[in-house]
């Protein structure tokens, strides 16, 4: 398969968004096209599939390189591995969710749409650059429709929010951007080439010094403490698809950076910093989950839960076992799920209460039944209820964790363990308030789900389901791609 | 050999009906949805009995031991190599015995509840959950592997918390539901950190070689299980006390049982189920499902939770003797009859004669379980009838309710241990074995049973004697059919289970256990437990004022046994003050003051300078001339005698 | 003599022009529609016919030096005048002294070529002042107002005392060495005292002409006060070329003091990125705001210059390629709208995008590549510049440059917030512009989205390099 | 009598370069701040002609060198002039902090 479809369809689908003119042909051309991007994700994951049982190896499938810009080292140079297939199949449904929610989007419907397509197109083309220079430059992509989604379509203090957010994140590549330089020259191969690079023996002294940068700067993305304050700001002044691509999508692209580049090129420094990362990750963790226990506004309940479910990330990251990657990958596919399909209710709840304040609503399960009953089983999927994805992911990073015996890494995996009851805490809190009591007088009129709603909750809840119920082929598709980045580490 | 499809559909069946009720109940079986789920579960609850029949007569034993059998295992969750989350499906003993306890149990629930939920609004969804609640329980009771309990215990957790809170628009219901799902999450932690610690020392997460690994003393497992220790404590006992925090916290274990008088906020069927007869038993479960460990290794653990169900069963005891809510009657006398259960457990050991605790248990989780269903389905039916909870709504119904009253006295007796019912053999075997190995807690033992019999009694006293019932305009009869089957049915159970010779087949090396009755060890207790019926029906029998005499004269203590001893409001205090104001403020005040602040005081510090430093373009070309030689000087300088 | 036709075709070509205008202008004269056109089509002629019969070499004894490379230069500075003639045509149209501006512009412009060319410190001096006396007149060419005349003076100031400090550089220069040609100086080059002395005098010209801090206080009240065709010309025109003979100056002729330079870089490139990035934080008039912008660029580009080899001298050509698109794009829009409705604070921008989509997509992409966002060509050649500079391995240099990347955004972010997000009761009104700006909007927004994806460009210029 | 030496004239143009920036900085009047120009670049062709007749005396390049500056600072001096003409006319003043306008 060739792996350029997955950037060609959307920048297509983007181009001829421009050329449209009328609103609901917007919206079908960009429906059409995620939908084309969701089953070329299973044809990959398919093919992906059937290349692993003909026992073809190789670390990278699919590979294929064009050239360019060849005299900086640089190549169009794709590939796929199982975290990517992972992470491309997450970022699909997580589009095409986001395209059906958006549905009723009037305000400048076309730009909105390309935007969001832009948005796909930056994170399709992250997932499968073997090439450090393209992976920047796809990673740079996405950050500006996320500051128009934000600026234009967003709410509350959307501008600065928006301006938060473009600029953090642009903090975070730009300490990408020097530690990708400072590998570069380091190899002395004069290469962005990922396989190339990795086959190389990177100074130590380089790796110390390029190591936090890169893994600070992707650490950004994925809200690693403290430089996460964008996501509260970020998350809730987004419209409901802008929040679902930022947290279902744009905060992996870190998790992913970090895992890909800075620990895959990096072992010994990965090693060194380890402590650090996972008492970072640990704080965030925990700090995110007290946090949100005290916010009041559903949007930032979940953005500040998203710092504490990504801190699992991270945990898995710095723990540095298989088992625990493999965790901080799935946590990583199972949060964008999630909390996409949390913020595509709250967006729903929104859209019909006109207020994310949790205590103005109460009771509304009775009036809408179906939005409702998915906010309580995002909700148990937040906290970890088995069966569902959440579950999973974090037993597979604590088990992975708890493989180090020393004492720190313990005292540290039984504190992440005990955010899940604060979790549980904060999740029902909010949801127990929202769906149950008595209906609030004002909200006697509303309406449950429309179609375009249910069918993205259903695709959503789809993938949710999938992963909670029968794990293993995920595990089985991610877990050799984690077997590589360790045995690096030897 | 067990036939693994049959055993499956016990478990599948009420998950079926879960998805078909949950997702079209509303639309297609407004009203059937109750037949549906109870014909379901009667399918269920058939093929139960079917395998218990077959396990017990026909292919458990092999050469006098019953076997663990492990008739299907599917890796569910590989995380590494040794380690996986299988899928499976044991069958022994109690894993048998519990699937027709909850089938059984569930099925008169089911046939309950078309009477007593009649006509309410969300009849499917409540039916959806119940299948839900008895898929979870039955899966965990067969799990093979401890991760896979831990998986359906968070089930079973999140089906609890449904049904607590069913009436979702009363706040006392949706409080109560959270507590529950809260409070036993908290301890789920403390069982969750437990299996990281199980599974790293013996290296498998499956219950058989964990159980095979930790109790051979040649393994290396062993070995460095017994040798990592942590806070002077090793690692297997830490393991192991964890494992039993979580126990505690489902089995509503002294201090945290909090939650279940609070469950009782769900509909009084609910409360028969998961309340009483078999959620909250699988604390009990799990600590007999790891007994070899517990008996074999660590006897230290065994012995915390010989004492806290000691001193849960006289706590929950005490309190229960003031209540007037029936149902918080009834609850905390299920966490008394738990303690009992688990302190049973902790005074046994593993083999042969000293494992009469784990059989006695085990056994008592079998009677309690019919007794307790029935007394609750009783209440159900009474409060059914007066629409209230409270005791002095109540009085003189035996007349009303001619069914319930005799099939509510038949609870009582049994509950209270008068032989021949159930509870009496029970209890008989619980004692005996707590004799033979703890004094202490034997005497602990006989003044709950005196305790037990004297609130079981004031209950039934008050409901049904008393003062005289004046019922206010029509009242609707017992309740159908439908009511009363379940209740004759259970008190059958109730009156005759005691007769089963448990000991032949339930014992903790799966070896024949003879439990004899010894007459002259019973007469202490049946003696107490007919003086405290005699109190209770001195006291309440007719309507008096001795009650309220009693309570002043003991004033400080019946005050603080009215309040449960304060416990709540210590949980209050610890959650609402120190952990909300002393960890969450704080922490979103950093967040929002020092982090945010600190990017933002990056973003004005930098305007700021900005605007400091806009003199320089000053708008004098003269001065733009002076900067221009000043630099080319200073930059010369600069190179020439300094950066040489 | 065919040499001689060959090697200087683009001055002599050039030359042609300024003489057919002048004779036009002194004869009977011409409508400024027609006049506009005919002279749009000779300059894209002359951008067209660059590219043909070029051979490299050298005339005049090594005075005036030719090659692949300096002819593409040439061809961008041409491509650049060219984008201005279509870009701000309508101010050229209103404007009364039209003929005159394309005179100075292009004299101007031919002084840059023979800048490039230079191979001599005498042709150099000439060449430069040639490049610099018509910009000031033309920074004057709105005879009316007050600022503009303002402006014009503190750039003949500022150039002629720059000149003087410049002129004492060479003199020094010549004195220790006793050569003023571009080959024989670096022979004679040693490193002493009074050669560091020189050096930096001479090398204050050039940062003068780059606006590198700081030397560069001249730049923004000139941008400012100068009609819009002129300070796009200055931006980019100008800095453009100076930028070119800044490399070869460097790289060949003060290669025995690279040590010495590659230090002088990397400390005004710090400050001027970050002082440019600080004044624009600020800056309420699109121009002025531009102006400083362009000194935070500037600074870039000295990262990349500091990188001493082939790819800095490609990053840099390439770079200015597409700041070519990028600041007159952004400069044409400004123009656009600054000539209809007298407009020129960001303010007035707010909710633009209601009346007016093209115009402030053509501003966001110019923005952005600016910026250097991708997919613009602004994201290559920030990048290749970093890159090249980064060759060095000094980290907290391109730390550095690649934090303030993140302020430029900030107000580049600001025009962007301005534009599409902030609500308006009164936005500006729809404007129509001319078909040939349009047509050069659009040209210039396919280059700035190509420029960088079409990677062949930035090989042909390093195969040149 | 002395022979006025290489150094001698070098210590009257470095004289005249600072006298020339000194008058640049302090006159307000554009038309003086421009002569100091001049007096720059008289002292730049100064030290040219020094330095080719002591030290480099076989070619020719100083010499030439300081002729096109005196031409080109007429030019320059040229368009100043016009410029400052025109400031004049819109600022009826040809001081120079009367333009300072454009500023911050």
């Amino acid at each position: 398969m060739n792996l350029s479809l997955l950037i060609l369809i959307p920048l297509l689908t983007a181009i001829l968004l421009l050329l449209l003119r009328n609103a609901a042909q917007v919206k079908w051309v960009a429906l059409a096209g995620s939908a084309l991007q969701l089953i070329l994700a299973f044809v990959l994951l398919y093919t992906f599939h059937q290349q692993r049982i003909e026992g073809n190896t190789a670390q990278m499938l699919f590979e294929t390189t064009y050239n360019w810009f060849p005299s900086w080292g640089i190549s169009f140079h794709l590939g796929v591995d199982g975290i990517s297939v992972a992470m491309i199949l997450l970022t699909a449904f997580v589009v095409i969710a986001g395209v059906l929610v958006s549905w009723n989007v009037t305000k400048m419907t076309k730009e909105f749409f390309f935007m969001l397509i832009l948005l796909s197109l930056g994170a399709y083309g992250f997932f499968i650059s073997l090439d450090l220079f393209i992976l920047f430059f796809f990673l740079e992509i996405a950050v500006i429709p996320k500051y128009l989604l934000i600026g234009i379509w967003g709410s509350g203090k959307k501008e600065y929010s928006a301006n938060k957010l473009a600029l953090m994140l642009m903090g975070g590549s730009a300490l990408v951007l020097v530690g990708l330089l400072g590998t570069y020259f380091s190899g002395g191969v004069h290469s962005f080439d990922l396989l190339k690079l990795a086959q190389l023996q990177i100074p130590v002294q380089t790796q110390m010094i390029c190591f936090p940068l890169l893994f600070v700067g992707f650490g950004v993305f994925t809200a690693l403490f403290p430089f996460h304050t964008w996501v509260p700001d970020g998350h809730s002044s987004a419209p409901t698809a802008g929040s679902m691509f930022l947290a279902g999508i744009s905060m992996k692209l870190g998790g992913y950076g970090c895992l890909r580049i800075a620990t895959f090129l990096m072992p010994q420094a990965a090693k060194e910093y380890a402590t650090i990362i996972i008492v970072l990750s640990v704080i965030a963790i925990l700090y995110g989950a007290f946090a949100t226990m005290m916010q009041k506004d559903l949007k930032y309940i979940n953005a500040y839960s998203s710092i504490s479910h990504c801190g699992f990330v991270l945990l898995g990251i710095g723990m540095l076992t298989k088992t625990a990657i493999t965790g901080a990958v799935l946590q990583m596919v199972s949060h964008g799920l999630m909390t996409a399909l949390f913020f595509a209710i709250i967006g729903m709840i929104y859209e019909r209460t006109h207020t994310r304040q949790v205590r103005e609503m109460s009771g509304l399960l009775k009036k809408m039944p179906f939005v409702i009953t998915l906010l309580f089983i995002v909700g148990l999927c937040s906290l970890g209820l088995p069966g569902l994805s959440g579950f999973v992911a974090e037993m597979t990073v604590f088990v992975g964790s708890w493989q180090h015996p020393d004492t720190f890494s313990r005292t540290a995996t039984v504190l992440a363990c005990l955010s899940i009851v604060v979790t549980a805490v904060y999740i029902l809190r909010a949801v127990t308030k929202i769906a149950m009591g008595p209906l609030t007088e004002s909200f006697d009129q509303l309406k449950d789900a429309a179609w375009n709603e249910k069918l993205a909750a259903i695709i959503l809840l789809a993938a949710i389901l999938a992963v909670g119920l029968a794990p293993n082929w995920l595990i089985n598709l991610v877990s050799p791609g984690a077997e590589i980045i360790m045995q690096k580490m030897q | 050999m067990p036939n693994t499809t049959l055993i499956l559909l016990i478990i599948l069946l009420p998950l079926a009906g879960f998805v078909m009720l949950g997702i079209y109940g509303r639309k297609f079986f407004r009203n059937t949805s109750g037949v549906i789920a109870t014909s379901l579960l009667l399918l269920s609850t058939a093929l139960a009995f079917y395998t218990a029949y077959g396990y017990f007569f026909k292919y458990g034993k092999t050469g006098g031991v019953y076997q663990k059998l492990v008739p299907l295992k599917y890796t569910w969750l590989q995380f590494s190599p040794g380690l996986s989350i299988d899928m499976g499906i044991i069958i022994d003993p109690i894993s048998v015995m519990m699937l027709v306890v909850v089938t059984f149990v569930s099925l008169m629930v089911h046939v309950f509840s078309l009477g007593y939920m009649k006509g309410d609004e969300r009849f499917p969804t409540y039916y959806a959950f119940l299948g839900l609640f008895t898929f979870s329980m039955l899966g965990l009771v067969v799990s093979s592997n401890i991760f896979q309990i831990y998986f359906f215990w968070e089930l079973v957790g999140v089906s609890s918390f449904l049904l607590i809170g069913y009436h979702y628009d009363k706040p006392s219901a949706v409080a109560a539901c959270k507590k529950a799902f809260i409070v036993t999450r908290f301890a789920d932690v403390g069982f969750l950190i437990g299996i990281l610690v199980l599974s790293y020392s013996s290296g498998t997460l499956d219950f058989n070689t964990l159980i095979a690994t930790l109790t051979s003393p040649q393994t290396n497992e062993y070995k460095n299980a017994i040798a990592a220790s942590f806070l002077g404590i090793s690692a297997l006992t830490w393991g192991l006390v964890l494992v039993f925090i979580g126990a505690a916290g489902k089995s509503a274990m002294f201090p945290l049982h909090i939650w279940l008088p609070d469950a009782m906020e769900g509909p009084t069927p609910v409360s028969a189920l998961i309340h009483a007869a078999t959620m909250v038993v699988a604390g009990v479960f799990l600590v007999a499902r790891l007994f070899p460990v517990f008996a074999i290794v660590v006897p230290s653990a065994l012995n915390l939770v010989a004492y806290v169900g000691a001193f849960s069963a006289l706590f929950a005891a005490v309190i229960a003797c003031t209540q007037t809510d029936i149902k918080r009657v009834l609850a905390y006398s299920t966490m008394s009859q738990i303690g009992y259960m688990m302190f049973a457990l902790g005074v046994s050991k593993y083999g042969g004669e000293n494992g009469l605790g784990y059989t006695a248990s085990m056994f008592h989780l079998f009677t309690h379980a019919m007794f307790k269903a029935l007394l609750f389905l009783g209440a159900g039916a009474v409060i059914h009838f007066v629409h209230s909870n409270e005791m002095k709504d109540m009085g003189g119904l035996r007349k009303l309710m001619p069914i319930t009253h005799l099939t509510f006295l038949i609870g009582c007796l049994a509950i209270a241990g008068v032989p021949p019912f159930a509870g009496f053999f029970s209890k008989e075997e619980i004692l005996l074995a707590a004799y033979q190995h703890n004094q202490s807690i034997y005497w602990i033992a006989l003044i709950i049973s005196a305790l037990t019999a004297f609130y079981m009694f004031r209950l039934y006293f008050q409901i049904f004697w008393n003062k005289e019932h004046h019922p206010h305009g029509e009242h609707h009869g017992e309740g159908g059919l439908s009511m009363m089957m379940p209740l004759v049915l259970l008190a059958i159970g109730a009156a005759v289970a005691g007769f089963i010779p448990f000991g032949h087949f339930v014992s903790s090396d799966g070896t024949r256990l003879d439990t004899g009755f010894h007459l002259q060890f019973s007469i202490a207790p049946v003696a107490l437990c007919l003086a405290g019926i005699f109190i209770a029906m001195r006291l309440y029998k007719k309507q008096n004022a001795m009650p309220q005499k009693l309570a002043a004269s003991l004033k400080g203590f019946y005050k603080a046994a009215y309040h449960k001893f304060y416990i709540d409001e210590v949980y209050h205090f610890i959650t609402k003050k120190i952990i909300f104001n002393l960890i969450g403020r704080p922490a979103a005040w950093f967040d929002k003051y020092i982090v945010d602040g600190l990017v933002n005081a990056t973003g004005n510090g930098t305007e700021d300078f900005s605007a400091t430093i806009k003199k320089f373009q000053s708008g004098k070309v003269q001065s733009y001339a002076i900067y221009f030689l000043a630099g080319a000087i200073g930059l010369a300088l600069l190179f020439i005698y300094i950066w040489k | 003599m065919n040499d001689f036709l060959t090697l200087m075709k683009p001055e002599l070509a050039l030359t042609g022009i300024i003489f057919l205008l002048l004779f036009i202008k002194i004869g009977k004269g011409m409508g400024n529609e027609r006049l506009l056109l005919l002279i749009q089509v000779l300059l894209l002629l002359n951008f067209l016919t660059g590219f043909f019969f070029n051979k490299p070499g050298s005339l005049f004894d090594g005075m005036y030096l030719t090659s692949g490379l300096i002819v593409l230069q040439k061809n961008i500075l041409n491509l650049a005048v060219y984008l201005i003639s279509l870009l701000f045509a309508n101010w050229f149209k209103k404007s009364q002294h039209m003929p005159e501006f394309f005179i100075l512009m292009l004299a101007a412009l031919l002084g840059m070529f023979f800048l490039i060319s230079s191979g001599n410190l005498l042709m150099f001096f000439l060449s430069l002042e040639l490049a610099t006396i018509p910009v000031a007149a033309m920074a004057n060419f709105d005879l009316d107002k007050k600022r503009s005349s303002e402006g014009a003076m503190k750039m003949i100031l500022s150039s002629a005392f720059s000149s003087g400090i410049m002129l004492f550089g060479i003199s020094l220069i010549y004195g220790a060495t006793g050569t003023i040609s571009f080959t024989e100086i670096p022979l004679q080059l040693h490193g002493s005292t009074l050669e560091v002395l020189a050096f930096i005098f001479f090398f204050s010209a050039f940062a003068f002409k780059l606006s590198i801090v700081p030397f560069h206080l001249w730049t923004a009240d000139v941008y400012e006060g100068s009609p819009m065709a002129a300070t796009s010309f200055l931006s980019v025109v100008s800095k453009g070329t100076v930028a070119f003979i800044f490399l070869s100056v460097l790289y060949k002729v003060f290669l025995p003091l690279q040590m010495l330079w590659y230090n002088l870089l990397v400390i005004v490139s710090i400050a001027t990125m970050v002082i440019g990035n600080l004044f624009a934080l600020r800056q309420q008039n699109i121009k002025r705001f531009l102006a400083f912008s362009s000194i935070a660029q500037v600074g870039f580009i000295l990262v990349g210059i500091s990188g001493s080899s082939i790819q800095g001298t490609s990053s840099v050509v390439f770079f200015i390629l597409v700041y070519v698109f990028s600041n007159l794009a952004a400069f044409a829009v400004a123009d656009a709208i600054a000539s209809k409705t007298d407009a020129e604070e960001i303010d007035d921008y707010r909710g633009m995008y209601k009346t007016n989509p093209f115009l402030s997509w053509v501003l966001a992409l110019a923005l952005f590549s600016l910026a250097g966002i991708p997919p613009t060509a602004g994201f290559f050649g920030k990048l290749f510049l970093l890159t090249a500079g980064a060759s060095k391995g000094s980290y907290l240099f391109i730390i550095i440059a690649a934090l303030n990347m993140i302020i430029s955004l900030y107000y580049y972010l600001r025009v962007i917030r301005a534009v599409f997000m902030e609500k308006n009761e009164n936005p500006i009104e729809k404007i129509t512009i001319e078909p040939s700006t349009k047509l050069a909007l659009v040209f210039c927004s396919a280059g700035i989205v190509l420029i960088g994806l079409l990677s062949w460009i930035y090989d042909y210029i390093e195969s040149l390099a | 009598m002395i022979q006025p030496g290489l150094y001698h004239i070098l210590f009257i143009s470095a004289a005249l370069f600072f006298i020339g920036v000194y008058g640049f900085f302090t006159r307000r009047n554009l038309v003086t701040m421009l002569m100091s120009v001049e007096l720059i670049l008289n002292s730049v062709n100064l030290n040219f002609i020094a330095f080719n007749k002591y030290l480099w005396f076989d070619k020719m390049d100083g010499l030439f060198f300081s002729i096109f500056i005196i031409a080109i600072a007429a030019a320059e001096a040229a368009v100043a002039i016009a410029i400052i003409i025109n400031l004049y006319r819109s600022h009826k003043s040809i001081d120079v902090e009367q333009a300072e306008e454009l500023r911050y």
